[in-house]
């Protein structure tokens, strides 16, 4: 169980943790929050690729940092949207929601 | 782009045009509307005229282009096409003034006229079509072409007929388009061709052949209102006169008994047909509607309900004549096309003249109504005698040539169900002959409105004369040349290549 | 209500299986694309194989990443931008303090990291964040009134990273014959280039996706 | 230095849009202008890439000058034209449209931008044979999407989150499918993943995760729950363009995928379920728009049915590949873009859509009808529209290969969809007191409705250039 495993399996669980709180959580900023959970979960497994090779590969360095301005713009977006929406739409209130 | 083709695309245009431009005239601008119309349906008249001497002289006029590679949409001229195209051209310039008179001061007219033009663009398109393809396209585009004239005047009965009337069409285009696809993939797009094309698959795909045959002739039984069928009819009587004239006497039913004209005698052939023995059950299916349609129409006490259950049975003369599969049948159902649809469109324009002049609408109300408007009643008696068949008479000829095919081919039967369903025109038309000449009339007419100098305006009272003329003409001239049995006697020869 | 989460909960574990099952599957060895990246650095105008690959070989991926941002802030503008900041608010002695001291460091470190991108991790989307950093510092510090700069700079500002650099793919296409294809020997100066006006359009984009008004950007 | 322009069409397609967008973020009161001229230029584009289709066959294009594994490349292949042709030819009569659907300044001044760099996004995806490259494409078109439909104010902003999250989460699906592949076998381009892919458990999930994602993106029924909200709640030409081109993007991604990647992966299995979905969507989307109270609810819910079509569709690919589907959603892009247009003129005229009292606002809008109209025959499938050459495509292929069941789904959806268009129509037939009317609709916008239906009818007679292009360079 190399170290490289170990990232991929940890990627691919932070994946789920996020798809699991995206699907049950009703309140939209923790859909958000669930959003870049499984964001940084594809990055993870991308940059446990790279490093398989002694000079990690370029290439899903690459992916990731493109990956990570397009999170940016989509939850940048979100939130402007979460908050421009009028309040009565948005559960905030609710903490457990 | 032969001279042929250039000929069949004006006459398609010469109707298409002027409906499209009539929707855009606004709805006071009566006289440039009248001008539109009447110029297209002359033009149109005009145009079958020449192309009539030309397919007479047997000149070939076709115009086709590829929608898919190995798929063409092709326009034929034939001796068959003509009739059914002579037919609605000569009957559409006469509706055409009927109509003007007849709607002269109700709203929307001008989107009436366009889709009424539109309306005959696509039944000369049905006539022209020459293969299964292109008539599918035509076939289901009257369907659209016809539904806002059954709904034009947006009363809720009208609304509920234009629903029905989409219900039954609709359904039977479906049951057409998968006919016409499975039979593309069986046989390819060929060609309508006289005594049929699809003889060679009679070995290998029988079943399947049966399945596409029952399928299309639910399809056309739609339009042609054989009995399970042909229940959107009657109901669609709610439509202005004129529609019901043109489109359920002529347009409409006459393009579902064109089809299985073409389907029986020019895809698939009458002697495939008696091989997987389907003759015989459409024959049957014909003459139970013929007697079934009577039957209904001496229970009805409207007028143009009572004259919508006759053309139900009427039709299916025709098809009756196709499926007898004999040389004499044909002619007998050929002839009857053009005899049913002079005699009934006659009975529907006197039916409207009665009620938008008297506002006449049952059969008890027209009690004396020979002495108030003699000349319509007189039209009236000519076209229901000739429904009925007395000798001189249109109906006659067709009825005649009908039971002498059925001796041709040996089904006595159908001779019984000839008298029979003469007998049954008897009964539902005499009654009303002899009510409306020698019952004294009732002491005030329902709606009677304004009394000009003849009983009713020139142009509702012209047309029914005109037609009632033709129709005596048909029956007394048969032997003419120019007559519609002639011109029947001369297809029935091309096709059968005797 | 709560059968629901259940349910999700026992298909999502049953997806972490599979996923889990075959990410396991993954070959350890690099058949990565790694040899050739690095095979090409020299001919690719820059010493660091991730600036190489996100500036040179794959340069069409950061044209549309900077669009995908360009678009988040459009999107702001047309949503109506978020709730405005409030530009009048006192701002008290600390934060101008700090500013004071923290803007020329933010400043210069933005800048070396931009320039540290030819060799070493680094380049215009780095050093963007810290431009957009140290603008938001410079907004919250500043004092009341409203932007130093006229509504047209900004819309130029934020424009002129992506046209940049796709007017620098079009204009290569007559001497390398396609897009984005810098001629040989000037790939280092024109990557240089479009790193400079990225790490600007990037920087304003950030700040005004966090304090963006209309007044700031939309004509008067 | 070589000056010819003839070789890089397919880049030109994809530039002009995204300079024009960013020329109308510079100087937002050209904006209208710089929307249409950058409208026809992108026209032109898409007519040069044609030629050069015709002249050289298939292209590719690397951009950078970078060999295949390590670069992006560029594909102009048959398919893609044609949904480049389908983008373009939506598009420009919704530009027209929107140039007078906008009246305030500040609306135009958000929509053309947004609105140029859509259509830009679209030729990219079309024309990227790069599975990152697909990722950054399918992004760009959700965000720029959702903010197109958050343009309709306050009360659209709640549909637009849900639409947001959900292409979001699409998105992520479909990386870490990415991530998987470039795993597995070490590259990003299509054309050279193809000839290496096996069928390997690996590569199944990456299938899987790719489709699902697409799927959520182009709302086939169960995942489509954000796509009614979202596009009725949009303003007209934005609800055109999303129901008409952006759910399609995602749907024929999946279909290259599937046809190239993953043609020894996809079972008949795989395609039969997306059969099943798609017959649910056509009961589903048929059923919620009979009963739907607005008219842009009903033309949404239509979008649901149709896209249940394409499922059906799907399932015929191994027969028929490419050529029926993509001609129905060439003939379903012109006719819906035109119903949207027209239910967009309904509502500006009568200031509200709700179906109990739109006949007023039909009456008075006669060429909007006629449009409304036109559109409704092809979806139906009556000839001679386009739809009705696709369904004849369809039900030619599936009576073919024995599969009553599809060719039954195939002819009956076309008489669900005639239930509801004619449940419009027949509103329009009703007498009444004329409409006194709350918003002006011009003629240019009820003009530029009906010439979208008219194209919808048109496209039943180039059957043989569609085949022609697709047939000879399908991938």
């Amino acid at each position: 169980m190399s170290t490289v495993a170990i990232y991929l399996l940890t990627g691919g669980l932070l994946f789920v943790i996020g798809l699991h709180g995206l699907i049950v959580r009703r309140s939209l900023l923790r859909k958000i929050l669930a959003l870049n959970i499984m964001d940084s979960g594809v990055f993870m497994v991308l940059l446990s690729l790279a490093a398989r090779s002694d000079p990690p590969d370029p290439v899903p360095q690459a992916m990731v940092l493109t990956g990570i301005v397009v999170a940016v713009s989509a939850t940048a977006l979100a939130l402007v949207l979460l908050v421009i929406a009028p309040s009565r739409y948005t559960d905030e209130h609710d903490p457990n929601a | 782009m032969t001279f042929g083709g250039v000929l069949l695309l004006l006459i398609l245009l010469s109707s298409l045009v002027p409906g499209v431009l009539i929707f855009f005239v606004a709805e006071q601008r009566r006289r440039l509307r009248t001008v539109l119309n009447m110029s297209g349906a002359v033009i149109k008249l005009l145009l079958v005229v020449v192309l009539l001497e030309g397919v007479r002289e047997g000149l070939f006029f076709q115009l086709s282009f590829n929608v898919l590679p190995g798929l063409a949409f092709v326009l034929h001229a034939d001796a068959l096409s003509i009739l059914f195209i002579a037919l609605s051209a000569v009957l559409w310039l006469v509706t055409t003034i009927y109509a003007i008179g007849y709607l002269e001061n109700s709203p929307n007219r001008s989107r009436f006229f366009g889709f009424f033009s539109l309306c005959v663009f696509t039944t000369t398109g049905i006539a022209l079509a020459g293969n299964l393809f292109t008539f599918l396209i035509f076939y289901e585009l009257l369907t659209l072409a016809t539904y806002p004239l059954v709904v034009h005047r947006g009363t809720a009965p009208s609304l509920r007929a234009g629903r029905q009337y989409l219900i039954y069409t609709l359904g039977g285009g479906v049951a057409l388009l998968i006919g016409v696809v499975g039979l593309n993939l069986l046989a390819g797009s060929q060609p309508f061709t006289p005594g049929g094309y699809l003889g060679v698959l009679a070995g290998q795909h029988d079943t399947e052949l049966k399945i596409l045959f029952v399928l299309m002739i639910l399809g056309f039984g739609v339009k042609s209102a054989l009995v399970p069928l042909h229940g959107w009819l009657p109901q669609a009587m709610v439509a202005p006169a004129p529609v019901s004239a043109l489109l359920h006497a002529v347009a409409v039913v006459k393009a579902g008994a064109f089809g299985i004209v073409r389907l029986v005698q020019d895809v698939f052939g009458t002697g495939l047909l008696i091989y997987l023995d389907l003759l015989l059950v459409v024959l049957l299916l014909a003459s139970v509607t013929i007697v079934y349609g009577s039957l209904r129409a001496l229970m009805q006490t409207d007028i143009k309900r009572r004259l919508a259950f006759s053309t139900v049975s009427q039709v299916s003369y025709i098809t009756l004549g196709v499926t007898l599969a004999g040389p004499i049948g044909f002619i007998g159902g050929l002839a009857h096309l053009v005899h049913q649809g002079l005699m009934k469109i006659t009975l529907f324009f006197c039916a409207g003249n009665f009620a938008e002049t008297l506002g006449v609408h049952r059969i008890d109300q027209l009690n004396g109504i020979g002495r108030r408007m003699p000349w319509t009643m007189a039209a009236f008696t000519v076209g229901a005698l000739g429904m009925i068949g007395l000798p001189p008479m249109a109906g006659f000829i067709s009825k005649w040539y009908l039971a002498q095919g059925a001796l041709e081919v040996g089904q006595q039967w159908v001779i019984g169900v000839l008298i029979l369903s003469s007998l049954l025109n008897m009964m539902y038309f005499l009654p009303v002959l002899y009510r409306a000449w020698f019952k004294p009339p009732m002491e005030q007419w329902p709606q009677e409105r304004l009394k000009t100098r003849w009983e009713t305006h020139l142009s509702l009272l012209l047309p029914p004369l005109f037609t009632a003329l033709l129709a005596l003409l048909a029956g007394l001239l048969a032997g003419m040349s120019t007559s519609p049995l002639a011109w029947a006697e001369l297809i029935t020869l091309r096709n059968y290549a005797l | 209500m709560k059968t629901i989460v259940n349910l999700v909960s026992v298909v999502v574990l049953l997806w972490l299986a599979v996923l889990a099952w075959a990410l396991w599957h993954i070959p350890l060895t690099d058949s990565g694309l790694q040899t050739l990246a690095l095979a090409e650095l020299p001919n690719s105008g820059v010493e660091h194989a991730v600036t190489a690959v996100l500036l040179n070989y794959r340069a069409y991926d950061t044209l549309l990443e900077v669009v995908v941002l360009l678009a988040a802030v459009l999107g702001a503008r047309a949503a109506g931008w978020p709730v405005a900041l409030p530009l009048n608010a006192d701002r008290g002695p600390l934060l101008p303090g700090v500013a004071s001291v923290l803007l020329p460091l933010l400043l210069l470190s933005a800048v070396y990291l931009l320039w540290l991108g030819k060799h070493e991790a680094g380049g215009s989307f780095q050093s963007g964040a810290l431009l957009g950093a140290a603008g938001i510092l410079a907004l919250l510090s500043a004092q009341p009134g409203d932007w130093p700069v006229r509504a047209w700079t900004v819309r130029v500002g934020l424009v002129i990273g992506f046209s940049i650099f796709l007017l620098v793919g079009v204009l290569v296409i007559p001497f390398s014959g396609t897009f984005l294809a810098y001629p040989f020997g000037t790939a280092t100066e024109l990557i240089l280039l479009i790193e400079i006006v990225l790490a600007f359009s990037i920087g304003l984009a950030l700040l005004l996706l966090f304090a963006g008004q209309g007044s700031v950007i939309d004509p008067p | 230095m070589d000056l010819s322009l003839h070789p890089h069409w397919a880049v030109w397609c994809i530039v002009v849009p995204l300079l024009a967008s960013g020329l109308a973020v510079l100087v937002p009161r050209w904006g209208k202008t710089v929307g249409v001229v950058g409208a026809l230029l992108t026209l032109l584009a898409v007519g040069g890439a044609t030629l050069h289709l015709l002249a050289h066959g298939p292209q590719r294009i690397e951009i950078g000058g970078w060999g295949a594994p390590l670069g992006i490349q560029l594909q102009l292949t048959g398919p893609a034209l044609m949904m480049l042709w389908m983008t373009a030819l939506v598009s420009v009569p919704i530009t027209l449209y929107a140039c007078d659907y906008f009246v305030t300044r500040s609306q135009q001044l958000r929509f053309w931008p947004l609105w140029l760099l859509l259509w830009a996004t679209m030729n990219m995806l079309y024309l990227s044979a790069d599975l990152f490259n697909l990722y950054i494409t399918l992004e760009l078109i959700s965000l720029v999407a959702v903010v197109l439909v958050a343009l309709a104010g306050p009360k659209a902003i709640r549909a637009a989150i849900r639409y947001l999250l959900m292409n979001l989460l699409g998105s992520l699906c479909f990386l870490l499918a990415v991530a998987l592949m470039y795993g597995a076998y070490g590259m990003l381009d299509i054309k050279m993943l193809a000839e290496q892919v096996e069928a390997t458990p690996l590569t199944g999930l990456a299938l899987a995760l790719m489709s699902i994602g697409l799927l959520l993106k182009s709302a086939l029924f169960p995942l489509h729950i954000w796509l009614p909200p979202a596009h009725a709640g949009a303003p007209a030409p934005v609800s055109a363009v999303l129901s008409a081109l952006v759910v399609k993007a995602s749907f024929y991604l999946m279909l290259l995928l599937w046809l190239t990647l993953y043609s020894s992966l996809v079972t008949h299995g795989l395609t039969t379920l997306i059969g099943v979905l798609g017959i649910g969507a056509i009961l589903w989307g048929s059923v919620q728009a009979l009963r739907a109270a607005r008219l842009k609810q009903l033309v949404a819910y239509s979008t649901v049915a149709q896209l249940g079509y394409i499922g059906l569709a799907i399932t015929l690919i191994d027969v028929a590949a490419w050529q029926p589907v993509l001609t129905f959603m060439i003939a379903h892009a012109c006719a819906k873009g035109a119903m949207f247009l027209a239910a967009g003129n309904f509502q500006r005229a009568a200031g509200h859509d709700r179906m109990a009292l739109i006949s007023t606002a039909l009456r008075a809008l006669p060429v909007s009808v006629f449009a409304f109209a036109l559109a409704g025959v092809s979806l139906i499938g009556l000839p001679p529209s386009g739809g009705f050459l696709a369904k004849w495509l369809l039900l030619s292929a599936a009576l073919d290969s024995g599969r009553w069941l599809i060719a039954l789904a195939l002819v009956g959806s076309g008489l669900l969809t005639a239930l509801y268009i004619f449940r419009v129509l027949e509103r329009a037939m009703r007498p009444g007191a004329n409409l006194q009317p709350v918003g002006r609709v011009s003629p240019l916008m009820e003009w530029s409705a009906f010439g979208l239906g008219l194209l919808a009818i048109l496209l039943g007679f180039a059957g043989v250039g569609i085949t022609q292009i697709v047939a000879e360079w399908p991938v």
